[in-house]
């Protein structure tokens, strides 16, 4: 089994305090407890003080670019579906510029897990108004407050199809760490807000603020994270009070199930040195 | 290249059908030997506006389009207006009175004109008044003298497959009908096919975009991400149903920069990967096609390219997305752009895109134009067993764990290829970077660093200079020339022809040309030694900034002796164009 | 230019308060009329990482970074392996014991060193160990025996402002501590300032993204729709406080394309509007730059160029944009390129953009760097008077109704530059369109209209090339000059010393410098005549492709004697690097 | 007051029976309806059969690109918010490439209107699925049956914060006019899904189909367009049965509105011709 120690590589760089830290240890926590092996664990990322993840844990990476990371990892997977993918990301990668493609990769299905270091705030560029921001929330680029109305991160991968919708707390690692390995294992599109506070930039959303706002959805009453209902419920009362937890979970079908139980070797993993094999394809342009 | 050919266009509506009739014109002079090269002419809409299939037959293969029409069939007035220049004292010219109430006749010449109610026909007799376009296949085999059993094979082999052997029937008896109805018109003219074949048995019929679906398949591709663009829609299409029996996996993007990185995160997972895009799709990948570069993943773009800028023209054809390709992104970036000329090329470039991509670890941009994407050819049969899988330095797992073997993914390796590791290895376990990064993959800020693996990664564009896979400069003509003309893609088969046309109407070989069939790397040595040779060059090309002609100066200092040839219309050149231009110009 | 110049590095961790220490020194070399030019390292994280700020005082307005220190403050150890190459024998060495334990000291050269504790010094006095940075510019102080009344101006100027009157105290105290503990080192050294003087009275201290974002407003800029990326952020940044004051309106927009867009939008509309930017952004906006292009909408996009490809060094310098700002896009797209090459520039180019926007009707990319956009530099106060608003062939609802006139939006004007109208005006209701169109701007397919609108659109920039809002090139140097040296941007004032440095070497005026301000149109004759003239001529770019010098190759088949000095490790070029690569060169 | 007539430019090109004609004379309806002059109005659109609405309809129109329309419209709004500003397109420009400028322009609540002609597949480039595709649907592009959830348009508009949502569909013209003229006078970003059938390319989602299945939402018991609760049930049974008519509209303020009240010359308008006015800004830049 792996260690914490043998899946980090170097020493991370975000600043003492940062949320990010639990993040990259749950995501450990969850690779160690599910046993999967490193090479077959891939973590995928856009740009942001939270995209540099993949820079400090020993899986195979890949940091791409700012707000496409999901369109990235959903690739690595359809090209081999052995792997387990692990996408990171920031709330301006994920939900600003990334906001049309998560939509997407929630509605498609494909077998990855998202996890959204949601800071509420862009932090990596120094501090503006990203589209979690609160309303009001002042900022260079909002000097009078943010006027748009913020995104509902869980409510909008559940009205866009999400098939596992959860939240964490950069506070609650072990919590964290289990919830990122039942995403993992869920078949389908995982989603999982985390609120993973800046410590520099944001001096609104804090850990103090999150533990104050948040309680353990699974500890309310006539708890089901079948029903589709309640989920939408609690998430639609996220701004007031943050449910920690599993919210949603379904089964359905994952994207190219059906094509890929046809053909059990992953596109990557296709022996392809023999072109002639296609030479079939040619027949239909022929003379009769 | 051909020995005379015979041009038939057929002009209405769109939705008229007559793309279909065609296509099974097509099929019957394919069958009966003619080489073959089509030339749609259609409107960015769905039904209406004016419609035209023009097809040319020729006594061997041609691959650009004829500016003479010898059959015109108009199914509507408009069709006067957009191919009465064509026409010459030897043209038969046949309408329908159910549309047509009165006939432009071209100045200049006199062609002959038979009026047919093929409507009328068709729905007298079947009932159907869609029947009219066999009806009026029937009436060109007349014309051409064309032997049944190449009728009947062409008719049952588009119509059969489609909608059953009682369609076929009707369909035989309607083509009867038109053969009857045009024999019974007393003098009517006729018309010979080329005397020259082809070896049927030995070609195919197909579009640059279905030739680039088999050389993508043949060359590996197991997964593609795209999104619908005109004209490169079809390959896609074909790939959603072709690719997932070849083990591999099709994606409808949400948009090209999602379909581009799902492709570059499938490249970066192993498998030969590619998207397929026009002009707007490409222009949005100019950051992933960086990102691929600096992270060093393979990855394949074919644009199929149409007119810009914007939105533009999306079913006309140009050439005006080279500079885009060459340089889009911001920053240095390894790349490699080719452009096939036709279908052959279409198939065999696809192909070896793939190895290039992979070998030189870079993305590589494979330019077609909707001339060749959408217009169907006569070509001689693909030869897969020339084309080969390279897949550069992809370790094996074994390779990985050699004992004493430390794997670095961006590795300073002296050709700027470094070895390269896929998840699910052990032993090469990475981080893939679009950051500055160190050999390691992590990202790094050091200036020296920087510049080294700058270095590195740029030097790997010079190695692929003196590939076998990318494909070299071609030539046409005699190398005594006085003049050159340098083409690329589609322009190339007609200037070949336009070239013939000059010598037969002057009795001078005066021109060679040069296909620079890789843009970037550009064959520098051999364009100048090309061009040194020559007392002019004539850059010939399909768009409005002399784009070609400005990647020539950028290499070469010869810009007193080049001269651009270039047409913007949305029309491709058509070889007597070419020769016409190139006459005045040295005149 | 200069008349000697004092350079001072402060090294250390970042997030240290080195760089508001820096900021302070600034201010109080600035008051006492020193020309001033700062350049800051830092890497792209939050805190931690080696972070300085180099400031070089000079007798003179200057724009370049020195690439030698006289005074080196070192808060840490890694501030050696930065810096040791620029320390000579004259120079001191400053170093806090707190964390600087070993001190490595540079080969070649022994400079004076002194340990000066810091943060103990300010942590007993002040309780605060922050105010380690006002003793350290105490200390400085000292050395450089800078008057006491520039010192409490430039404190009292910066800390006033943001932190209220006892912090100034405080700051004050600490700062007197640090002089006199420097005082007391027996026979410590001292240096002088330069001895000329810039009129501080006449001078700003300014970044180049403050210049733009003042010459955007003055240009009569009142929309900006941007996504926030370094370097370019402050810009709109600034605008978000600013130009709602001015009647403006600033939209963070989800991403670039969304926010060319809405700036495409906006400047249909009727208000001059920009976007700002760096080389992703860039890159994403690349479709949108060819509908502003093919619709004829003004719009203004700024790019603090960036070391790319892709994410690549995002707090480093680089001239690397330049090929994807002038060719990006499919098809052929009317654009302007222009580049500042210092904050003057800056304000005059950023407000100039909206002019050329205007007039033109199409999009303009100012070109700035990192090394310009986000360091402070001293110049001559921005000359207001000389901006003109010239809002070109936009027609008043007078016009629009003038008996008899029919406007048409897409005119087919000789100059290519058509009537315009905005939304509100009767009489001048149209369609704006991407698609390609008639002079109505209603969709066309017609071949020949479309060559003849691709012409008018093109021809615009024929026009531009001879208007005087785009800037003409610049020279400096003896026009007898055996060698020339072509220059873009912020090597511009480097470049232009490093001809005095060669010239103090070596007793000659050998170099004659073209600064190419309009890339796009390119200052083809002025160029062409100037290497004419010239045995060699060096173009001097910071970037890895020699981009600068394939424009100019394309231009001027004078391929022979260009020769390329380039520089890509996300450093900006000191005059003295110059100097020294430009002897090699002509040795 | 304009005629029909007036408001239109040439001859539409759409296929005879195309759903999207009956939503151009929606909008040459709610235009007259409201009285607005042609030089005040503004209609933007994408590309696509639906996004050539504009080159019909003689107002100011501009014909942008694929996906980015909104973003355009935005930028003429804030420009100058004495303009209407329509904004026309369809579900793949909408909702595939132009979906998180969707999510934003929502949230953002600039006061423009957007009407989706949603027929459910891609027209101009032939008949491919659509992000509004129903699963199953066959196409070029998935020969087996779409795999994707379909985008719920109407809950998509309601989680991302819009502020006016409708429904309506191309057999009922005069309903439709009536609900875009209550969209334009709704001060806010007003959305408007429009059933628009393509009878040439999607034989599955048809005019029948669409009768059978919508029911109008006024006539619901306990109707009340306040209720973000009821609207949020009646848009999660979209796929089941289409509520036509007004779903939602609340009043909130619009973006950028407090700086416009306190400049009531909009930036479009404004006097830029002396720079001199803005020296000002260098002062701080000057020595003290
Ligand atoms: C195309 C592009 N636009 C903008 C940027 C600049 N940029 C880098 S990170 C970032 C936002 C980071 O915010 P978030 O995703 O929330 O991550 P955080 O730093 O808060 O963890 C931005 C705008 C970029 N790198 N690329
Ligand atoms: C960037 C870009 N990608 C793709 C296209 C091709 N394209 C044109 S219209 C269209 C989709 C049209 O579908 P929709 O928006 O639903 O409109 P409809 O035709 O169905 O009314 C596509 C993919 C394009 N013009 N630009
Ligand atoms: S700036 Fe904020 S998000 Fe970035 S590393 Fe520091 S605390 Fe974390
Ligand atoms: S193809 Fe469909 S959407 Fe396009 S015009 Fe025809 S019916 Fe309408
Ligand atoms: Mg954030
Ligand atoms: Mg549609």
């Amino acid at each position: 089994m792996l260690t914490t120690n043998e899946l980090t590589y170097g020493k991370s760089t975000w600043c003492p305090g940062c949320g990010h830290y639990a993040v990259l240890n749950a995501i450990q926590r969850a690779v160690i407890e599910l046993g999967l092996k490193k090479e077959e664990t891939v973590c995928v990322s856009g740009i942001g003080c939270s995209s540099k993840l993949p820079e400090y844990l020993d899986v195979y990476g890949f940091h791409t670019m700012h707000g496409r990371s999901l369109p990235h990892a959903q690739g690595v997977k359809l090209a081999n579906p052995e792997l387990t993918v692990i996408n990171v990301g920031g709330d301006g990668d994920g939900f600003a510029i990334g906001c049309g493609h998560f939509v997407h990769a929630a509605r498609r299905n494909v077998d990855i897990t998202y996890i959204l270091m949601n800071n509420q705030i862009y932090s990596l560029t120094k501090g503006q108004t990203s589209p979690t921001s609160d309303r009001g929330f002042i900022t260079k680029t909002s000097p009078e407050g943010a006027e748009e109305a913020p995104v509902n991160t869980l409510l909008m991968a559940l009205t866009a199809g999400a098939t596992f919708v959860g939240c964490g707390f950069s506070s609650e690692v072990t919590g964290l760490g289990s919830l990122i390995a039942s995403a993992v294992k869920h078949k389908g599109f995982s989603f999982i807000n985390v609120m993973s506070p800046c410590v520099t930039f944001n001096k609104l959303n804090t850990y103090d603020s999150y533990k104050k706002q948040s309680y353990k959805f699974e500890e309310t009453t006539g708890y089901d994270p079948q029903s589709y209902e309640k989920a939408i419920e609690a998430a639609l009362g996220y701004f007031e009070r943050k449910p920690l937890g599993l919210l949603f979970k379904t089964e359905t079908s994952v994207f190219k199930e059906v094509h890929m139980s046809e053909h059990p070797i992953a596109p990557a993993m296709q022996d392809i040195s023999d072109p002639k094999k296609h030479s079939n394809l040619m027949e239909r342009y022929l003379r009769h | 290249m051909t020995s005379g050919s015979i041009n038939i266009a057929i002009g209405g509506e769109a939705g008229d059908g007559i793309l279909s009739a065609g296509e099974i014109l097509c099929k019957i002079f394919f069958e009966s030997g003619a080489g073959l090269c089509t030339y749609k002419n259609f409107p960015s809409r769905i039904r209406g506006g004016h419609t035209s299939y023009s097809i040319r037959a020729a006594g061997g293969y041609c691959s650009s389009r004829s500016c003479e029409t010898d059959i015109l069939v108009a199914f509507d007035e408009e069709t006067f207006d957009f191919h009465n220049g064509e026409l010459k004292d030897s043209s038969i010219v046949i309408y329908d009175p159910a549309k047509v109430k009165n006939i432009k006749k071209p100045e200049g010449c006199s062609p002959t004109y038979y009026e047919i109610p093929f409507a009328e026909l068709a729905s007298k007799n079947f009932s159907k008044h869609l029947y009219k376009n066999t009806v009026m296949v029937g009436v060109i085999a007349a014309i051409l003298n064309i032997e049944d059993a190449h009728i009947v094979k062409g008719l049952s082999a588009l119509i059969k497959a489609k909608k059953g052997e009682d369609v076929l029937k009707i369909n035989m008896s309607a083509c009867e009908l038109g053969m009857e109805h045009y024999r019974k018109i007393e003098g009517a003219k006729r018309l010979a096919m080329p005397s020259g074949k082809i070896d049927a048995a030995d070609s195919l019929m197909i579009t640059g975009n279905e030739a680039v679906t088999l050389g993508a398949i043949a060359g590996g591709c197991r997964f593609i991400a795209a999104y619908p663009i005109s004209p490169a829609t079809e390959i896609f299409e074909m790939m959603c149903s072709e690719l997932p029996k070849a083990g591999g996996t099709a994606m409808q993007a949400e948009d090209e920069i999602a379909a581009i990185c799902a492709a570059i995160g499938a490249g970066f997972a192993g498998a030969r990967s590619m998207t397929s895009t026009s002009g707007p799709g490409l222009s949005l990948m100019a950051e992933a096609i960086g990102l691929a570069g600096c992270a060093e993943v393979p990855v394949v773009i074919v644009d199929a390219q149409r007119p810009g800028p914007s939105t533009g023209l999306p079913t006309k054809t140009e050439q005006g997305d080279l500079y885009h390709a060459i340089f889009c992104s911001h920053g240095d970036i390894p790349r490699i752009v080719i452009a096939a000329a036709d279908v052959g090329e279409c198939f065999e470039f696809a192909a070896n895109a793939f190895n290039l991509a992979e070998i030189y670890q870079c993305p590589v941009i494979l330019l077609t134009e909707q001339v060749i994407a959408q217009n169907k050819f006569a070509a001689p049969k693909f030869d897969y067993s020339n084309i080969e899988i390279n897949r550069g330095r992809l370790l094996s797992e074994a390779e990985l764990n050699k004992p004493g073997y430390k794997f670095l993914r961006y590795e300073f390796a002296s050709d700027g290829v470094s070895p390269r590791a896929i998840p699910s290895q052990a032993g090469g376990v990475h981080l893939c970077n679009g950051n500055e990064h160190l050999e390691s993959g992590r990202i790094t800020e050091d200036p020296e660093l920087r510049r080294k693996i700058t270095d590195k990664r740029m030097k790997k564009i010079e190695a692929a200079a003196s590939s076998k896979y990318l494909p070299a400069p071609k030539f046409y003509g005699d190398d005594a020339a006085r003049y050159g003309v340098i083409v690329m893609g589609s322009n190339t088969g007609a200037a070949v022809e336009a070239i013939d046309i000059i010598s037969a109407k002057t009795g001078r070989r005066d021109f060679k040309i040069m296909q620079t069939r890789s843009l970037m790397p550009f064959c520098v040595e051999a364009a100048a030694e090309f061009i040194s040779k020559r007392e002019k060059v004539f850059v010939v090309e399909n768009n409005y900034s002399a784009q070609l002609c400005g990647l020539v100066k950028m290499h070469i200092p010869a810009h007193g002796k080049l001269v651009s040839v270039l047409k913007y219309d949305g029309m491709s050149f058509a070889a007597a164009e070419i020769a016409d231009r190139l006459m005045t110009e040295v005149r």
